[in-house]
């Protein structure tokens, strides 16, 4: 298979993240948009990794480190959603526009 | 064919997951969905030669990030008029539409499929060679150690902020 | 009118000195226009003239039909065989689909043109004074009616269009015209169902089947035409002709040319009710009386003949066989059904189907003169019939049933003695009109099965000929039960004889049913065939296929037009064409000379079998109908329930394709549709979307046009909304930015 | 500029008078309606003038209005007009231009709905003059939105059903499109050097790609993107089996919404294929010529005996169009300058008698407020000045000769018998299903008894007039005189046939 298709199968995946990300009403969901958009990093780190034969595995502990601290993030995440339900009895983002103006 | 075969195995589950997960209703389902991307990433990860990393996925994020969606999901509400396809649509067109403007230049300068994974030398196991970048003190031991801190920092953090959490509730029950 | 470059050379024959000058395309182009100038006027300004428009159209058909019989005349007295005129040849044609003709493909090169020979000028102005007639009868007949303007209206355009027809001189505008014909068939049977105040339905379902039984005829003929232009790339009829008669040199008679010819065919089976698509006639009888009866006996049906006759040259023996076969089977299996009828009007609606029989089966045998030459003489004793039997039911108070009449003879002289003679000339009594002409027929049957010598072609005679002798017996059972014997009902009791209106065009019509036959065989000037042939026969003679194969070569070089083609005379003068020709003719005199005497006795024989055997029943009384009837038991009752044809057909095709198309909208609905709901209420299930989704479009959208309107102000502030998904977006939309500026130099 | 940008004009003016109706208070109904009026009216006066005037029939592509739009991407702005398309894009602005008066008598939001109207008629009067691929496809894209809000919100009982149907179905089609879009479009670059979307250049290299032996998962490019335009198009067409969202969304839809859809949106599809998917991928066309004729001879025939069984008149009507579109596939298919020149003017032909039976449909409709065909009857009794008018409309829509449906059909299949004999005897039982369908329709309508609740029925007002009157003397006039329009067509339509008819020699 070429590089070609892991990247698109990557761009795929970063597509649906994002989109996940920016149209679902669930912070959980957000989370997982998230999760797909790091792999899809993933992906792409790995498959340049293959095909440049001179970086060793330079890519793969990129990703390592990648996911090690989308398991650092996951955690936070995950505290942070319970927190936001709990001050503003809701999970749906549009909802918590504290922000505006 | 079998790399085409069980290329397409692997990118139709993730990307299919993905979709499901996108689309459905069910927060529960969506998360197992997941779960099928990131087996689909891993075996993807296979097909590259790295199977250090592929456990990792496997275990990392199905093992742990998975079950601690679970959990939130647990611990949140359900929401049910929550999804909403157009919505969806709309979002997926917006940034599927700016991703192929941007791949359409990106794309047409590159040149498809000269080289094959498969023409490729063949991969050898990597549990050693990271093993040893890892340790290696002009390598990676600076960032791993700094990992290390930040997943315990990571987790006393999220013990507190959880913590916090029941305190708030009996002020937001005052308030 | 775009100028076209002449078209391959007709024959030198036809063309030279035979024509009246280019001046009369002006002429023959105002007779079918006339009509169409009233059909105009009258649909435009119909109801807003004095007497609804009727003058307009009826004044305008009188032009029209002085111009086509002045023409007529004119063609009359150049004696010419030959005679042939085609506007595309001199110059006039109409380039109808494309008016570039640079462009190389055979549909840009087609036109349009006038084509006027012997056969179309006689039966232009044969269309033309019929319905001129008919025009001037139905401003007496249709008076009150309510849609006064309408029916006049349609009239016209039918005149057009038969007119149009006759003049085609190519199988587009034929076509064409057939169809508009077919239109105004439909409209005028209809034409009671959208009366104003009585609408009668059966008149619209009468229509209907009309209209569609026909356009069955109609597909196939248009398939034929396509036979025809997919390999001739031509679609004139001298292009045709000229072509079928190079490639049956070359090749011989093919399959697809069989194929053609008979699909060609079946448009005039529709059109002139052969069987098996001959149901729509009888009901078509739901049209205003006379009128319809007269289009649907004299005119309309006549163009299936003309048709069949147009393209008897591009017909194999194979297909020839198919057309007598059709005519002869049509011929005796109406003619049975018109023997237990008791409706005076079906009684001849079925007449006509089986005389149309004979027509069509003396075309197929090769006698197209004297299939045309019925044509005439059958117009004028049917019309003569149908007025009279007009006039019984105007008599009876509108009573149709034959069985409720009787005794009619003293009450109503003249109709009885009118309907006698035509009955006479229908039954093929030597002397009047219709001998003559059914006399050639079956002459020309016998002649054909003589020459060929097989059994299949001796078929198309011995049906003719039974035909004959039950035509003579039905015929003259409608006389005895209708004016004989005692009145049977109270209506025939206080029958009374029909204002002067009807009984002069009866009378009219009767003379020349007795003497008309007389003079289309009378030739004054024995110009034409030295006093041996009819100068009718003569004139528009039967073409001969047979020469096309015994002189290929010939063919091949120079041949085309339709007049060389046709110069074959049945007293032998084209005999110089070549020695076996030559040879041939001789013989083949002799052979028709005989048949002819055969012919002429059987004929007398079974007339006066037939009416003999009406006498025993009707007259006499020595054989009770009934009980004939009863002792015949199921045979009786098939012909009497027209061979259960109606009930045949509703239960095959007409439920066969309702209950298909049924099955199909259930296809549709259930499994091609059903298979897109399915993927859609799977995607639905996997999405959930609901009502909801829709609410939010909808409404969205409402919101969406409403606030678009004020929107540019506030577009600015709404970027801060506080939301994080919308932040999102921006971050996406700044990271594409960013990276085409840097990596594509976009600005 | 030597000349006025007509074709600019005609596209953008609706545009124009979108914006000057969403400035207009929403009380001025008058205004609003007279300015739709007056816009859609303009842009019909360019496309006459355009017709009869600076349109040369023996040049190609003419009046040509071209500059880069965006760069980076080869983009350009390039609109052009030729045989092909001409006559098409009259009748989009004749139609339009009618579908304003038949919305006259629109109450629920009629500012968002005459705004939507001319957005629609933008859309597709861009889709005909557009030259650039990625052009067309803007204008494809803008063309569906508001028809859908023109269905979901303006439409029947069941509206937000059809609109989605509509919606998805056509999505699906544009996402094929796109696909093939990109593909083609990343083609070009490894031919040319720099990737292009001009229609013109990308059929000049179609040639070039032809040649390219290389498969993915085993079918060339040329039958890759062959396949995606035209499941693509076909949808919009719509070709036997993606036409169901076609009876609904002309069932929901209101009048005027019916006449566009069928008048001019079917005819979309069908240029698509002419323009683009034929001419881009030849040489897989000519390999998958038998099917498509056979798919549209199955759209004939099946879509006449569906039509038979309906009692929704305006289905009947819906169903009726399936079939009259497949002429166009069997036509188009068979390839020869008869069937091409057939099919495309059945185009033309099929948009002014399909038009004006929906509007029939329409005035029946406004009185009755159904249409069971069941329920109805007699109604030539109090409409007779409507009964001649419909009985030329349904006589135009079952093809009878003197009517242009009839030039179109009988091209058709005289062009297609060369080549598709067995085919054309099958669709011929089309042909007198139609006249059943169609007649049955008319007589259940108009003959028989009035029922008491018709009394009170008016005949036709001026306005319906009006709207019918010129659909019916396009019929008329065009059997009696297709040169009008196919002399326009000729020569575009001879190149395209050679064009095409040399891949099919082998």
């Amino acid at each position: 298979m070429p590089l070609e298709a892991y990247l698109a199968v990557a761009a795929v995946l970063f597509v649906i993240g994002l989109t996940m990300v920016a149209s679902r009403r669930n912070l959980v969901y957000v989370l997982m948009g998230l999760e797909l958009i790091l792999n899809a990093a993933n992906l792409n780190l790995v498959a340049f990794n293959r095909f440049h034969p001179e970086s060793h595995v330079d890519g793969q502990m990129t990703a390592l480190f990648v996911i090690i601290l989308a398991a650092a993030e996951a955690a936070i995440a995950l505290a942070i959603v319970l927190n936001a339900y709990s001050h503003f009895e809701t999970i749906r983002p549009d909802d918590i526009d504290t922000m505006k103006d | 064919m079998a790399a085409l075969l069980s290329f397409i195995l692997f990118a139709g589950l993730s990307i299919g997951c993905a979709l499901l997960c996108l689309f459905h209703r069910s927060v529960v389902i969506s998360a197992f969905s997941l779960l099928g991307t990131l087996l689909g990433v891993a075996g993807l990860f296979l097909m590259l030669g790295a199977d250090f990393l592929a456990m990792t996925q496997v275990l990392i994020y199905a093992g742990g990030i998975l079950v601690l969606i679970l959990f939130g999901l647990m611990l949140t509400p359900g929401d049910p008029g929550e999804m909403q396809p157009l919505r969806i649509f709309g979002g997926l067109a917006i940034v599927g539409g700016g991703a192929v403007l941007f791949l359409m230049k990106m794309a047409g300068v590159a040149e498809w499929g000269s080289v094959e994974v498969e023409n490729l030398p063949a991969p050898q196991p990597t549990v050693d060679e990271i093993g040893l970048e890892l340790l290696r003190r002009d390598s990676y031991l600076l960032p791993f150690e700094l990992a290390s801190v930040i997943l315990l920092a990571a987790l006393v953090g999220a013990v507190f902020i959880a913590r916090r959490r029941f305190e708030y509730v009996d002020e937001g029950g005052k308030a | 009118m775009l100028p076209a470059p002449p078209i391959e050379s007709l024959t030198a024959a036809a063309a030279e000195g035979a024509t009246l000058g280019n001046s009369a395309y002006a002429f023959l182009l105002a007779v079918p226009l006339l009509p169409l100038v009233g059909w105009l006027l009258q649909v435009f300004f119909g109801r807003k003239l004095p007497r609804q428009g009727d003058w307009l159209p009826t004044s305008g058909m009188a032009l029209s039909a002085l111009i086509a019989v002045v023409m007529f005349i004119r063609v009359l007295f150049q004696w010419n065989p030959d005679f042939l005129m085609s506007s595309a040849e001199d110059g006039f044609a109409w380039r109808f689909f494309f008016s570039d003709g640079s462009i190389p493909a055979p549909i840009a090169q087609f036109t349009a043109g006038i084509l006027y020979d012997n056969l179309s000028a006689f039966l232009l102005a044969m269309v033309a004074l019929v319905s001129f007639l008919v025009h001037l009868f139905s401003v007496g007949y249709m008076q009150g009616d309510s849609r006064y303007n309408i029916f006049f209206s349609n009239l016209s355009l039918f005149t057009f269009a038969m007119l149009g027809l006759v003049l085609s001189d190519n199988m587009v505008f034929f076509f064409v015209f057939w169809e508009i014909m077919g239109l105004c068939s439909y409209l005028l049977i209809g034409h009671l169902a959208q009366d104003r105040k009585q609408p009668k339905m059966s008149a619209a379902w009468a229509s209907l089947k009309a209209f569609m039984t026909t356009r069955i005829g109609d597909v196939c003929l248009f398939v034929g035409m396509a036979v025809f232009w997919a390999k001739f790339d031509t679609l004139s009829f001298h292009g045709l002709y000229t072509a079928t008669a190079d490639h049956v040199a070359a090749n011989g008679w093919e399959g697809w040319m069989t194929f053609g010819a008979i699909m060609m065919f079946l448009g005039a089976v529709g059109k002139s009710a052969q069987f098996p698509l001959h149901v729509w006639l009888p009901d078509a009888m739901e049209g205003p009386t006379p009128v319809s009866a007269m289009i649907h006996a004299a005119t309309m049906v006549a163009a299936g003949v003309y048709l069949t006759g147009r393209i008897y040259l591009l017909c194999s023996p194979e297909a020839q066989l198919v057309i007598a076969c059709v005519g002869a089977f049509t011929a005796i299996f109406a003619a049975t059904i018109g023997i237990t009828g008791f409706d005076i009007k079906k009684v001849l609606a079925y007449s006509t189907i089986s005389q149309l029989g004979y027509m069509i089966a003396a075309i197929g045998v090769g006698g197209v003169s004297a299939g045309l030459f019925h044509v005439i003489t059958h117009a004028i004793f049917k019309a003569c019939l149908f007025l009279g039997s007009g006039s019984v039911i105007h008599g009876c108070h509108h009573e149709q049933d034959m069985r409720e009449m009787g005794g009619l003879r003293k009450k109503m002289p003249i109709t009885y003695i009118t309907m006698l003679v035509s009955t006479l000339a229908i039954s093929g009594v030597p002397l009047f009109a219709g001998f003559y002409s059914k006399d050639a027929i079956l002459a020309k049957a016998l002649e054909k099965s003589m020459v060929t010598q097989e059994w299949i072609w001796a078929m198309p005679f011995y049906l003719l000929v039974v035909a004959a002798a039950v035509t003579a017996f039905y015929m003259f059972r409608l006389i005895f039960m209708t004016f004989h014997g005692e009145p049977r009902s109270d209506h025939a009791h206080h029958a009374h004889e029909s204002p002067w209106t009807m009984t002069v065009p009866l009378m009219v019509l009767g003379f020349f049913a007795v003497f008309g036959g007389k003079f289309w065989i009378t030739d004054p000037l024995h110009a034409v065939s030295g006093g041996r042939t009819p100068w009718f026969m003569a004139l528009v003679h039967d073409p001969d296929l047979e020469r096309w194969e015994s002189s290929a070569i010939e063919q091949a070089h120079g041949y085309g037009g339709h007049g060389a083609l046709l110069s074959h005379a049945a007293d032998g003068h084209g005999s110089g064409e070549g020695h076996g020709a030559a040879a041939g003719h001789d013989e083949h005199h002799d052979v028709a000379h005989t048949a002819h005497v055969r012919a002429m006795i059987t004929s007398i024989i079974v007339a006066t079998l037939g009416i003999l055997t009406a006498c025993l029943f009707y007259l006499f009384g020595v054989f009770n109908p009934k009980k004939v009837a009863a002792a015949l038991g199921g045979l009786y009752r098939l012909v009497f329930n027209k061979y259960f044809f109606d009930e045949l057909y509703h239960a095959t095709v007409i439920r066969g394709t309702v209950v298909f198309s049924g099955f199909l909208s259930w296809v549709d609905q259930n499994i091609v549709d059903g298979t897109v709901l399915l993927v859609g209420r799977t995607m639905k299930r996997l999405a959930g979307f609901s009502g909801a989704a829709d609410k939010y479009v909808v409404d969205g959208a409402v919101n969406w046009v409403g606030e678009s309107t004020q929107a540019a102000g506030q577009a600015v502030r709404r970027i801060q909304t506080g939301r994080i998904q919308q932040y999102a977006y921006f971050t996406f939309a700044g990271a594409v930015l960013l990276a085409a500026v840097v990596l594509l130099d976009l600005f | 500029m030597d000349s006025l940008p007509y074709l600019s004009l005609i596209t953008f003016l609706p545009l124009l008078g979108m914006a000057v109706i969403l400035a207009l208070p929403k009380s001025q109904e008058n205004a609003i309606r007279w300015t739709a009026a007056l816009f859609s009216g303009l842009s019909l006066l360019f496309a006459t003038v355009v017709y009869f005037g600076p349109f040369d029939a023996t040049a190609g592509v003419q009046l040509v209005e071209r500059f880069d739009w965006i760069p980076a991407f080869n983009i350009q702005y390039f609109m052009g007009v030729d045989g092909l398309s001409l006559p098409l894009v009259f009748l989009s602005a004749l139609i339009h231009f009618i579908a304003v008066f038949a919305s006259w008598n629109i109450k629920k939001s009629m500012k968002g709905y005459f705004a939507l109207l001319l957005l629609l008629e933008v859309g597709v009067n861009g889709v005909f003059l557009a030259l650039d691929f990625f052009l067309f496809y803007v204008f494809w894209e803008i063309m569906l939105l508001p028809m859908y809000f023109l269905i979901g919100i303006w439409g029947g009982p069941r509206r937000e059903y059809a609109a989605i149907k509509f919606f998805l179905y056509t999505l699906a089609g544009s996402v094929l499109m796109l696909v093939a879009l990109v593909a083609i479009y990343l083609k070009s670059g490894g031919i040319a050097g720099e990737p292009t979307f001009d229609l013109l250049t990308l059929k000049s290299m179609a040639s070039t790609w032809v040649q390219d032996q290389s498969t993915f998962l085993g079918m060339k490019f040329t039958t890759w993107i062959f396949w995606f335009l035209f499941v693509g198009f076909a949808i919009k067409i719509p070709v036997f089996p993606f036409h169901t969202w076609l009876p609904d969304a002309h069932v929901e839809a209101p009048t005027p919404i019916s006449v566009i859809l069928a008048g001019i949106l079917l005819k979309l599809g069908a240029y698509g294929m002419l323009r683009i998917n034929f001419p881009l991928a030849p040489d897989a066309f000519a390999d998958a010529r038998y099917f498509l004729a056979v798919l549209g001879t199955v759209s004939i025939v099946y879509g006449a005996y569906v039509a038979m069984a309906q009692t929704d008149f305006k289905r009947v009507v819906a169903y009726s169009s399936v079939s009259h579109m497949g002429y166009f596939l069997l036509g188009a298919a068979s390839l020869t300058f008869a069937g091409l020149n057939g099919a495309t003017f059945q185009l033309f032909t099929h948009g002014t008698s399909s038009a004006m039976l929906f509007l029939i449909v329409g005035v029946v409709y406004d009185r009755a407020h159904h249409r069971d065909l069941n329920d109805f009857g007699g109604l030539a009794q109090r409409m007779p000045f409507f009964l001649g008018v419909a009985t030329i409309g349904i006589f135009a829509g079952l093809g009878l000769p003197g009517m242009s449906g009839f030039i179109s059909e009988a091209m058709t299949l005289l062009g297609a018998y060369e080549v598709y004999p067995v085919l054309v005897i099958i669709s011929t039982l089309g042909i007198l299903m139609t006249a059943a369908f169609l007649l049955y329709a008319l007589q259940r309508v108009f003959l028989g008894s009035l029922p008491k609740k018709y009394e009170n029925f008016t005949d036709m007002d001026r306005r319906e007039a009006f709207c019918l009157v010129p659909f019916a003397a396009l019929c008329i006039l065009l059997g009696i005189v297709p040169t009008l329009v196919l002399d326009k067509m000729a020569h575009a339509i001879q190149l395209l046939s050679e064009e095409l008819s040399a891949y099919t020699g082998g």
